[in-house]
């Protein structure tokens, strides 16, 4: 890259069922406490870009009433969607504005409203991510489904259990509960995830994510604009690895572990010089808890197969090797597509800074931190990392 | 209030106001298989065909009939075996739009010789019992509601 | 911006109905010619950018069966959605991703299958565009009546008349007659235009772009892979420029021109160092005629109010001050909404390279060329200036 | 074949082929308005409201509650006049999915006090006889097939 950038402002939404909003009144509390916290106004920023899915909202072209009601005509938007890494797309999408000259100061913003149609429209939609023709119109697949084929296959190779599986949910939400913005701020026990019903099996409820309204943004700047502003707490971008896969799920390697998570790391490890061990603190993608154990494994926190043994000995937790979703994850947190990458970006930006709640401010050293973000069933991977 | 009963308040974002109903939008797509057709009538007959370049070798199932590594539109069609081995599974509980008036369905993935194949998995009351691993037959079956084929699996060697 | 930048390859599909293909197939048709255009293999692109609304299509989310069928699967791709003006948001995202050191090879797709539902749902999503709250919801807004809002303003104001518009038509399908690649290849009379049935008043049938199924694809890379690539015929993108407008149509300033385009050109032609004069050949956004005009005005080819009189002039044709659409159009040769952006850059690098049929190439002094691609009814607007 | 006929011949590119029907998709949005339920009640009533920022005064019609440009949510009310000037029209001829019902309908944006109004014009036959800067007059209708109320425009000083 051509300059260094850094992240100057962080905001977040509460997450939730947001009947109460509309997507762009939601985009505008993460882009105003954004604004806030970099201490700039819509005049500062050159360029904004805007991630959503998008489809299931009634704005079927989000980007521009979004950037409107911000306050942004005439400043982009550059419309990104990845999916469920959306928010990881507009991140980098930002960023490589900035790095290349064409803007000194960008906005990254990403929302999601999902709750604005049913859930049998939900799962279609859902299902139809991917591949439409080869998979959803002949078998109607699902988003919990997919995954459950992976943990199906996962189980049956290396002995993972639903207990270890229900523990991702149980560490996440010990989190969750203490995360104000956090759409289920309690928490629940392994027998909970077990006797919930069945989404997909072997994926019960408690396995899987929910559906939720959220939006999260960040600015961005080169490294003389954070001088120019007076800046003195950027958090550095030092990489970011991208990678995807194929739409057909029965054209993959196996079933036992996400390729672009395994590429999207080594780029970025690549790039950074930073190893697997020098993570502290990280956001992976727990869209569904067999998500999380994968990760632990492709993002090389431990060896594959042996994720289920991570969590079980607390490897994930404070106190373990890393860090892993402090914010709660997107299981106890919420996973509104959109959202989710940069919301990511807002909660590793806060422990980097130190600026959590008592009980889940990771313990840092080296102030090193890791966003994972998929999109859809692996269809896309990115793994950003951050120092402070 | 108790200690346990202050244990199961379960704190949740969930904030609703008035709403208004939008316009309803409906999509039908028309769905251009020109180039897969012999796949699709293929399906009528009880057949599942995949793909060869003629000019690489390269395997496509699904099948496509442009070969993007050397840039061939040369294909040969040819029938896969009707049987497989289950590399996975997952019973649908919650279905989407479209399938509501299905019986919760098992989505399995089987490979079938060079390829994987994605079906239904049917004739399956415990999906406890089916393991990775297990053998499978394949036949194709008539979807009314869709109407539309589709490739079904069944156990070779056992019942569940 | 840290380095140049140049366009070594580019592909189009035929525009047209296209029932033959899906989405992937039709993206693979410009995709190929791309890469034999520039002589690379997919080994050699490092990543790709997707450009699709894709509001028409089956697959919800078009970028990863589109990558994978053209053999990509691993390499990106980063989706983006500018309405009518994906394809050069498709292509300023390639061009940043490599000014910026990320990669040092792109491939910018943009493609759209429009024919797949029926024209009134196609004017639904259409009128959707912009804002569906407050305008679609209430009033059922087209994307046609939109631009009739601005031809009944235009004609008001600077006495254009119905016959100025036609004209537009009528040269762009002097153009679009020889091109191979477009949809409607025969020449029409004013008198064809004026009496077409009525689609949104003033407008009829012939002041509009057709629903058209269409891809383009554009290979780019930085200076130093162009060398070492030994590339002989590069394009340069000397700038890009970018703007937008609010969603809401009742906020614009006025209704006689585009906003959006104005503040895109004087930005591309700040940062390029270049000036309306002297640009030779330019694929300007006529997606009805009355766009046409307008974009003769807002680009600073003629003063505001005399569009009509510089068509009627012949000064928008070969031999006058500036060649515009000779590809046909997005009028003659169609309008495929992810394509068309990326088809302009098509036509121009064909345009500068002197590869044009006979009786539609421009003669060129400067090689200077300019792209101007609105999205939406001017929420989104772009000016790309190349130079050989 | 002589050249009158050549001439006549317009190829169009239209290429056809077997297809097969997507499963339908079907979008009903509950869309929130808890942030501008006046302006829904309003229109009840025959009132167009916009709002006003108390903090920095910037008036915003259609309206929102929240202040991008000074940041306050700090809003009032206001009721616009029922008159205004025409600033441009069209009459849509080619109607949507879910306006098909409708005759050709004429959208109008109208200057109305110091916003821009956007609505329908009705009780005009022909559109080519209204002009751009006619004086209207401002009401709303209840339109059953949407269960809405929209803004009607009436031409104050003449007939078409
Ligand atoms: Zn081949
Ligand atoms: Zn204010």
């Amino acid at each position: 890259m051509f300059r260094k950038v850094g992240i100057i402002g962080v905001g977040q939404s509460v997450f939730g069922v947001r009947g109460d909003v509309t997507i762009q009144e939601l985009a505008w509390e993460a882009v105003k406490e954004a604004l806030e916290d970099a201490g700039l106004t819509q005049r500062d920023i050159e360029i904004s870009i805007v991630g959503s899915a998008g489809t299931r909202t009634y704005e079927l072209y989000p980007a521009v009433p979004v950037n409107e009601y911000s306050g942004f005509s005439e400043k982009g938007p550059i419309r990104v969607e990845a999916a469920c890494a959306t928010g990881s797309a507009a991140l980098a999408v930002a960023y490589n504005m900035v790095a290349s000259g064409f803007v000194d100061v960008a906005l990254a913003i990403g929302v999601e409203k999902m709750n604005e149609v049913d859930t049998a429209t939900s799962l279609a939609v859902g299902g139809r991510g991917g591949n439409y023709l080869w998979e959803y119109h002949f078998y109607g697949t699902t988003f919990p489904g997919y995954y459950a084929l992976y943990a199906t296959a996962h189980m049956a190779k290396f002995g993972t259990t639903e207990e270890q599986l229900a523990l991702v949910r149980v560490k996440n939400q010990k989190y969750a509960a203490k995360n104000p913005k956090a759409q289920f701020q309690f928490e629940v026990t392994v027998d909970d995830v077990l006797k919930s019903r069945p989404v997909a099996w072997p994926l019960k409820l408690y396995d899987c994510s929910a559906i939720t309204d959220g939006a999260a943004a960040a600015v961005i700047a080169s490294e003389d604009a954070i001088k120019n502003l007076h800046i003195d707490t950027p958090v550095w971008i030092e990489a970011i690895g991208y990678a995807s896969d194929t739409a057909n799920i029965t054209k993959r390697e196996d079933y036992v572990g996400l390729k672009a998570t395994r590429l999207a790391a080594q780029m970025a490890y690549k790039k950074s010089h930073i190893e697997p061990k020098d993570v502290e603190v990280a956001e992976v993608h727990d869209c569904f808890t067999i998500a999380e154990i994968m990760a632990y494994e492709d993002l090389g926190f431990v060896e594959k197969g042996k994720g289920g043994k991570f969590i079980e000995e607390g490897q994930s937790d404070i106190g373990g090797k890393v860090a892993v979703n402090l914010s709660g994850g997107l299981l106890g947190k919420g996973h509104p597509l959109g959202a989710t990458g940069l919301a990511m970006i807002y909660e590793l930006v806060k422990q980097l800074r130190e600026e959590r709640e008592r009980g889940r401010q990771a313990p840092l050293k080296k102030y090193i931190a890791l966003a994972h973000n998929i999109g859809g069933t692996g269809h896309y991977g990115y793994v950003t990392i951050l120092r402070r | 209030m108790g200690m346990a009963e202050r244990k199961t308040e379960r704190k949740t974002i969930k904030r609703e106001g008035p709403v208004i109903d939008s316009i309803p939008i409906i999509y039908k797509h028309r769905i251009p298989i020109s180039k897969t057709v012999k796949y699709w009538d293929g399906l009528k007959e009880g057949k599942i065909y995949a793909v060869r370049c003629k000019s690489c070798g390269a395997v496509y199932y699904p099948p496509q009939a442009d070969c993007p590594y050397c840039g061939s539109s040369d294909i040969e069609w040819f029938e896969l075996p009707k049987e497989g081995v289950l590399e996975t599974f997952t019973r649908i509980y919650a279905r989407p739009q479209g399938y509501e008036d299905f019986e919760p369905y098992i989505i399995a993935i089987a490979k079938v010789g060079d390829v994987r194949v994605m079906g239904w998995l049917v004739n399956v009351k415990d999906e406890r019992c089916v393991k990775v691993g297990d053998e499978v037959t394949l036949s194709t079956a008539y979807i009314e509601k869709h109407n539309k084929y589709i490739i079904t699996f069944q156990l070779k060697n056992k019942q569940c």
